[in-house]
C-alpha cells in the first residue's frame, strides 16, 4: 500500500475529491494547513503596524491506496488540482506497511 | 385646593360671604404655598429644563429627563460592558482575549462599591475647590430629590448612578495601553488607587460645584475650564496615564518582532458599533436632561463621529490605497472621544470640523508617532484619548458658542470666543502632569505592593487567559 | 374655553353684564368641566406619578412615562435576544449553540402569539384571586388608554407589551438547565404548557389587580407578598422548575466524564453584559414610571449586580487563586437576578448586602450543591435564578423600606420591618411547590405526546445543530 | 409674571387701587401674552403631543417627547451598527465578513456628512412636490426648536438625526445582494448616487410636507399613500434596486456549485436580536412622539416580528422536519420590513396577519422564486425586505384605521378602508419603477468612472477582506 | 521504530489516549482532520439552498513507536476507538527511520 | 527524498522558518495540532467543573528535501526549536518515494 499525501489549493478540494471518486477511491482525509514556498503570502496594516503573513492557507489530502491504483490516484489529483498557478501544491508518495479497519479489524488492502 | 387666592382677597372686600362657601379659609393659606401662576410657572420649568419656584407643589424629578438619563445611564455602562471589553478584546490575541474583558468587568464590579463608599462623594459633595467632602459616603443624603447643584429635574440618585458609569469607563480605557502583559490584579490595584489620585480630583475641580476649574458653574474659578462630557476628565486623565503606564510596565515580548495582529476585528467592530450608540448616552446624557443642549450635543456627536470615521479611512486610501475596517473603527471612535468636551457647546458646523481634525490627527499619532517614539500601547489609548481628548478640549475653547449652550454666558461671557482656549490650555495641562505624575507614583506602589506589575515571561507566552484565569476564550 | 368660574361666579354679583363679554356662560359649564386647579394638579400628577383627576383633560399617557416603559420593554427582549442567547450559548459546546439560541428565538416567536391570543388576559385581566378572566383575549379593549389598575400615566397597551417581555424570558431562563439534550419541540412544548400552568397563574397571584398574594396593591390578599420586579413570578419559577426538568431528563451523555468547557466564554461574557444593560429595564421599568422608584431600582441594580460579581471572582480568587471571567458573569448575574424582588423596595445599603450575598450563596451553589446531589443543570439555572431568586424573596422581606417606596404603606404598613419575611417565605413556598409539582406532571405529559423528551444518543454526540436544525454555529 | 388677568380686569372695576398693589399693569399685557388658561393648555398639550397655542411659554421641545426621539434615533443607528453589519457579516463567508461590515460603517460615515451637507435639506425642506429646497443645506436653521411641519414637540435637530439614521440604513440594506463580489470603492459611490437620485426624492415625496405622494398630511398630494415608517421609502427603494443590482452585477463565481453556507449563523442570530430591538426605535420612533400612536406601533412591531419568525420555521417544520435559526431570523426581519408602512396605522389583529403572511410569502421568495428565476441575491435583500415593503405597504391600504391613528382621518377620509390600497399601489408602483431604472443608470455611471463594480476573480477567489481592506476577519 | 496514524471518531480520543497510555505510550500528536468515506455526512439548508458536507470531523492521532511496541499500540487503538458503526476508521502502520528529542538532541528508541 | 516532520512550540515557528530558509529550503507545510507528552497540560475550572486538559498546542512542520539536505535541515530545525525546556517536541524523519509538482508535472527532487 502507498500514501499519497497532496498539498493543493483549499478551492479546489471539492473537484480533487469527484476525481478521486471517479477512479474509485472510497476514502481520504483533509487537514486543513497553512504553506509556504515559492507562492507569495501578503501584508496586513493594523494602524501603524504592517505585518507580512508568508503561510498560504493550502488543503492537505491524505489517502492509502493499494499500489495498483497509486499511479490513477495520483493523476487524478494532479489533473483536479492544477490551475497553472504558482501555488498549485505538491504530491508526495510513501510506504505504508499496515491498514486496520478499526470497524472490523480487517487488515492490508481490504482496510482501505 | 389651591384657588387663585389673591385675586379673591381683592374679591373678598366686596362678597366676602359668598366666597366662604367655595374657598380655603385664606388665613390658613401661608405665605409658602404656591400660587396658581407658580404652580403653572413650575409645570412649564419642567418642560423648560429650569429651576422651580421655591414652593413648588412638584418636588420631584421629572419623568422625561429622569427617564432620558436612566436611558444615558445604561447606554454609557453599555459602552463599557460589552462595548469596549469587545472593541478592545478583538484588538489582543487570541489567547488575551479574556484577560481584557476580565479587567472591564473587573471594575465593573469593584467601582460601583468604592463609588457607593465614598468616591461619589469625593467627587460631587460640597467640599474644596480641589475634593468633595464626606457628605455623601455610602450614597447618604443621595435621593430621589433632584440636587440643584447638578439638576433641577434629575434624581439625585440617578445622577449619582449617571457619574458611576463615568467612573467606571475611564480606568477601564486605561486597559487598552498595558493589555496582554500586566496582572490582573495589579490593573485592579493600579485603577482603585488612580480613582483617588486623578479620577476624584479632576472630576470634583472640573465638574463639581465649587471645582477649582469649573468655569460654567463656578464664578469664582480661578481656572474657567469648559468640558461637557468629560475631554480632560476622561479622556484626558486616563489617555496622559495610559502613556506613562505603557512606558514603565515595558514592550510585549516580541513587540516589533513578531506579528500581533488583532484576532478578531469582527469583535472589534461590534464594539465599535456598541460604543457609538452608547456615546450618545455619554455625549448627549451629560446635559443632565433630555432637553435643547442634549439634542445639540447629539447632534456634535453623530457628525464628529462620521467624520473622524471617514477621514481616518480616506487617508488610509490616499496613504496606502486600502481603508480598513480598523481605521474605520478607531476613526469613529476618536471622533467620539474629541467631540466629548467640546458636544454640548458647539454647533453642527464645528462638530465635523472637530471630527475631521480628530481623524487625521489621531491616525498620525497612531500611525507616525508610536512608530517613531516605540513605546508599546498595545490598543492605543494614547494614540487616540489622549490625543482626541486634548485635541478636542482645545476646540471646545474655540469653537463654545452661547447659542447652543446659553450656559456658557453665565459666568463666561467674558472669555468666550476670546481667551477660552488659553483657560483650555491651563486646565488640560495641569490635568495631563498631575496625571502623569500620579501614575508614576501609583506604579511603583504597586508594584512594591504585588512584587511585580508584569506578568511572568512564561504567561505572557502562553497568554494571560489561562494562566491569570482559569480560563481559554475558545474552546471545542 | 375653561376659564376659573367658580371665582367669576362671585363677581358676577357685581360686575355681571361686564363679565358676559369675556366669560364663557357659567350656565354651560357642566359639573363635570375639570377647573383650572384641577387642571393644573392633573398635569402636576403626571410629574409627580399620581392619580389624576376625574375630571382630567389629559386622558393619554404621559410621554415621559410612556418613553421609559417603551425604552424598558424593548431592553428587556434586549435581554433574551440577543443577551440571554449569548450567555448560555457561549457555555454550551460548540455543536449545540444554535440549539440554545433556537430555544430563545423560538420562545420570543411563539410567547408574543400565546400573549395575545390569551396570555395576557389570564394574568392582568380582572379575573378571581389565583387567575386573570378572558376580557382581554386578543388585547381587546388594551389600548393606549393607561389601565389604572396597573398604572397612572403608562399606555395599557405599552404596559402589556413591556409583560409580554417578562414572559418571553422567563421559559428562556430553563433552557439553560436541559441544554445540550433536550428536543427542541420537547422544549417549545414543554415551556407553552409551562407557562399556563405556573407562569400565567404565578403572575396573577403576585402581580394581578386582585391576586391571592399581592400584598402591595390587594387590600384583601390572604398572603402579603411583595415581588417588585419578579424575585418570585420570574426566577424562582423558571430556576426550580428547571431543576425538577434537568433531573427527571437525565445527564448528557458523558456528563462527569469528558470535559465540556464553554465553547466562547466570550460570547458568555458579551451575554453578561447585555443582561445587566437590560436589567435596568426589568427593575427600573417594573416601576412602570420612570419616577423616583424607578431610580431607586436603578441604584440598587447597580449595586448588587456589581457586589455580586466582585464577590464570587473574590471566593474564587480566595480559594483557588484565580478570579475567572465565568466567575464574574456568573456573580454579577446572581446580583441581578437576587435583587430583583426586591430592588423597588431598597436602600444602596441594602442592595450592597443582598449582592454580598448573592454572590456567595449562588457560588456556593454552582460549586459544592451541584458537585455534592450531581444533578447536570448544564448552565446552573437552578443555581444562580432559584437561589438567587428565593434568597431576593426572603431579603426583600426583611429589607424593604417605606422611605424608599412609599406604596409599601398603603397596605402592608403592618408587616413591614415585623413579619413581612413570613409573609414572603409564605408565597415562596407555594410558589415553588407549584412549579416542581406542575414540572413533573408536564414533564410526563410532553413526553406522552412526542415519544421522547431527549434528542437521540448520536444526536446528542454529534450536537444538536445539524440534527435538530439542519445548521453549523460556524463554517469556513 | 403672568397672572390671570382678564378676570382680575373685571375687579378693577370695583377695587382698582388695591389690586395695582399686587397686580401687573394691565397696560403692559400685551395680547400676544399667553392667558393662565392659554399656558396650561400648552402643558396639556405637551402631554397629548399636541400643537401649543401661538402665545406659548414653552416654545422649547417636550422632555418625554425629545427623550424618546433620542433613544430612537440611537436605536435605529444601532440596528445598522453592529445589528445589520452582524446579521449581513454572519450570513457570508469567512472571507468576506469584514468587507460587509466595512461596507455598513463606510455608509454610517459618509451619510451623515451628505446628510448635514445637503440631504436633509433636500429630504425635508420646503420644496417642490418632488424634492426638498435649500433651505436647510449644513443645517441652517436646523435647532432646538421644533419644526412644526414634522412635529410639535420634538426639537427640529432630533428629527434630523432621527431621519439621518434611516437615511444610513437603507443605502446599507442593498449590501446584502451584491455582498462577496462587488468592490468597496463601488458600493461607496453607487449608495452615494442613489441616496440622492432614489432615497431623496422618495422621502420627500413620501413623507416630506408638501411630498407629491404625501397622504397623510398634504391635503393636496395626488397621490395619497401612507408609509408609516418606511415600507416604501426603505425596504421598497432598497430592495427593488438591490435586486436590479444582483442581476447586473452577476452571480457570485461558484454560485450554484460551491456550497457558501453562512460562517457564522452566531453572529447573524446575535444580529437579528439587535434589528429587533432596534425596530422599536424605526416603528415606534416613526411618532415622532412618546404618544398613543407610538405605543400602537409597538405593539404592533412586537407582533409581526413574532409571527413572521414563526411562520417561516413553522413551514420550513412542516416542509422540511427541521425549523431552522436562519429561518426564525429571516421570518423576524421579514414580519418587521412588512409591518413597517403598517405599523401606526393597524390594529393587533391586524399586525398578526400581516406577520404571518410576511413569513409565508418571503420563505416562499427566498426558498422558491429564487432557485426559480436564478438570480443571485447573496443574503435576500430582494426576498426579505423588496417583498415585505412592498406587501406592509399593500397591506397598510387595506387595514389602515382611523382608531389606532387619528391622523388618518385628516385628509384620508374618504379613502380609508375603500381605495386606499389603490393609492399604495400607484405609490408602490412608481417608487419601483423609478428605483429599478436609476439603479441601471447609476450602475453603468459607477461602471464607467471605476472601470468595473466587481472586485476580479482573484481577490473573490480569496477573499475581499485581504484583497480590499488588508484585514482579516480572524487570527491566531 | 513505526509510526501509527490512526482516524478516529473524535469523542473517543480520550479512551484512545488512556489506552495508550495503560500500554506505556509516552506521547503522542493529535490533529484535526475531516474525512471521507463510506460514513455519510449531512445536509445542510440556508434559506433555499441545500448543501451536502461529505466531510466528517474526525482526529488523527500521529505516534512514533519503538517497534517492539507496535502491535500493543495499534491493537490498544483498535480496541479503544471501535463503536462497530460505520465510520470508526483506520490504522496505518509506516516505517521511520529516525527520531530525535528537540530538547536533549537524543536520537532513535529513546527520542520517543 | 526524506519527509522531516517536526513538532515544535508554536511560537518558535517563526524561527525555524527562518532557520530554513536560510539553508535554502524552498517550501514547508504546517499544521496545528495537540500534543500530549512529558510537557503537562493545564487545569480550567469553570463554576464548579474542573477539566484537565493534557494535550498542549503544538505546530507540525513538514517537509520533503533531497537526501543531501537532510541532515542540514534537521539541525536547522532542532537549534531553532530548542528552548531546553520540557515539551520542545521531535523531529521524525522518514522515506518518501515520489513526489510530484502540480503547477509542472516535475518529479522527484526537481518538485521539491
Ligand atoms: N518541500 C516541501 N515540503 C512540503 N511541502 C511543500 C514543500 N514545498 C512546497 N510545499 C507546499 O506546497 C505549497 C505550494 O508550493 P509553492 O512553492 O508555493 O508553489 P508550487 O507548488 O507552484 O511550486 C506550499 O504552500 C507548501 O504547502
Ligand atoms: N483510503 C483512505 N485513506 C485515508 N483515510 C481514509 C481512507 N479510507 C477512510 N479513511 C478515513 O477513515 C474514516 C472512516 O472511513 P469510513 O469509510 O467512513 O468508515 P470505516 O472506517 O468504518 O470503513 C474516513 O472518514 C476517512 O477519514
Ligand atoms: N512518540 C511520539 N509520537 C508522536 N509525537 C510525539 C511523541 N512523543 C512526543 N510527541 C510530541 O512531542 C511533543 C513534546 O513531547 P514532550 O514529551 O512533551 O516533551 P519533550 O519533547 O521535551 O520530550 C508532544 O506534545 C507531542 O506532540
Amino acid at each position: 500500500m502507498k500514501k499519497i499525501e497532496a498539498i493543493i489549493k483549499p478551492f479546489k478540494l471539492e473537484q480533487v475529491k469527484d476525481a478521486l471518486q471517479e477512479i474509485g477511491i472510497k476514502g481520504m482525509t483533509t487537514t486543513e494547513v497553512k504553506g509556504f514556498g515559492r507562492q507569495k503570502g501578503h501584508t496586513e496594516i493594523y494602524r501603524g503596524s504592517e505585518y507580512t503573513v508568508d503561510f498560504v492557507p493550502k488543503t492537505k489530502i491524505e489517502l492509502v491506496v493499494g499500489d495498483e491504483q497509486i499511479e490513477a490516484a495520483v493523476d487524478a489529483i494532479v489533473k483536479a488540482a492544477k490551475t497553472g498557478k504558482i501555488g498549485d501544491g505538491k504530491v508526495f508518495v510513501s510506504h505504508v506497511e499496515e491498514a486496520i479497519r478499526i470497524r472490523t479489524d480487517e487488515r492490508g488492502d481490504q482496510a482501505v | 385646593m389651591n384657588t387663585p387666592t389673591y385675586i379673591s382677597r381683592h374679591c373678598l372686600l366686596i362678597a366676602l360671604l359668598l366666597a366662604l362657601f367655595v374657598l380655603p379659609d385664606p388665613g390658613l393659606l401661608s405665605a409658602a404655598e404656591a400660587t396658581p401662576a407658580e404652580r403653572t410657572a413650575d409645570l412649564e420649568a419642567y418642560l423648560n429644563n429650569a429651576a422651580r419656584s421655591a414652593n413648588t407643589a412638584v418636588n420631584v424629578a421629572g419623568p422625561g429627563h429622569n427617564a432620558w438619563m436612566m436611558t444615558s445611564s445604561a447606554l454609557v455602562l453599555f459602552m463599557t460592558l460589552p462595548g469596549l471589553a469587545l472593541f478592545y478584546g478583538g484588538l489582543v490575541r487570541r489567547k488575551n482575549v479574556l484577560s481584557v474583558v476580565a479587567q472591564c468587568m473587573g471594575l465593573a464590579c469593584i467601582v460601583p462599591i468604592i463609588w457607593w463608599a465614598i468616591g461619589y462623594s469625593l467627587c460631587f459633595a460640597k467640599g474644596n475647590a480641589f475634593l468633595g467632602g464626606l457628605d455623601h459616603v455610602f450614597l447618604r443624603g443621595v435621593d430621589i430629590t433632584p440636587n440643584g447643584d447638578y439638576s433641577t429635574w434629575v434624581s439625585h440618585n440617578i445622577w449619582a448612578m449617571y457619574q458611576l458609569m463615568f467612573a467606571i469607563i475611564t480606568p477601564a480605557l486605561i486597559v487598552g495601553a498595558i493589555a496582554e502583559r500586566m496582572k490582573f490584579a495589579a490593573v485592579m490595584l493600579f485603577c482603585v488607587l488612580w480613582l483617588f489620585v486623578v479620577y476624584f480630583p479632576a472630576a470634583h475641580m472640573i465638574w463639581g460645584a465649587g471645582g477649582w476649574m469649573n468655569g460654567i458653574w463656578n464664578a469664582d474659578a480661578p481656572i474657567k475650564s469648559i468640558d461637557f462630557a468629560g475631554g480632560i476628565v476622561v479622556h484626558m486623565t486616563s489617555g496622559w496615564s495610559a502613556l506613562v503606564l505603557c512606558i514603565l510596565l515595558g514592550k510585549r515580548l516580541g513587540h516589533g518582532k513578531e506579528p500581533m495582529p488583532p484576532h478578531s476585528m469582527v469583535l472589534c467592530a461590534i464594539g465599535t458599533g456598541m460604543l457609538w450608540v452608547g456615546w450618545y448616552g455619554f455625549n448627549a446624557g451629560s446635559a443632565v436632561a433630555a432637553d435643547g443642549i442634549a439634542a445639540n450635543a447629539f447632534v456634535a456627536t453623530t457628525l464628529s463621529a462620521a467624520a473622524g470615521g471617514a477621514t481616518w479611512a480616506s487617508m488610509e486610501y490616499w496613504l496606502r490605497g486600502k481603508p480598513s475596517i480598523l481605521g474605520l473603527c478607531s476613526g469613529a471612535v476618536a471622533g467620539l472621544a474629541t467631540i466629548t468636551p467640546a458636544s454640548g457647546f458647539v454647533t453642527a458646523n464645528s462638530a465635523i470640523l472637530i471630527g475631521l481634525l480628530a481623524g487625521a490627527s489621531t491616525f498620525l499619532a497612531c500611525s507616525k508617532l508610536k512608530q517613531w517614539l516605540r513605546y508599546d500601547d498595545s490598543l492605543d489609548t494614547f494614540g487616540v484619548h489622549a490625543v482626541g481628548g486634548t485635541l478636542g478640549t482645545l476646540m471646545a475653547g474655540f469653537c463654545a458658542d452661547a447659542k447652543i449652550n446659553p450656559n456658557l454666558s453665565t459666568n463666561l461671557g467674558a472669555y468666550l470666543g476670546k481667551t477660552l482656549w488659553l483657560e483650555q490650555v491651563k486646565a488640560a495641562l495641569i490635568v495631563l502632569v498631575w496625571s502623569v505624575v500620579a501614575t508614576v507614583v501609583i506604579f511603583y506602589l504597586v508594584r512594591a505592593v504585588l512584587g511585580t506589575n508584569r506578568v511572568d515571561p512564561e504567561t505572557e507566552r502562553a497568554g494571560l487567559d489561562l494562566a491569570e484565569h482559569g480560563e481559554e476564550g475558545y474552546n471545542e
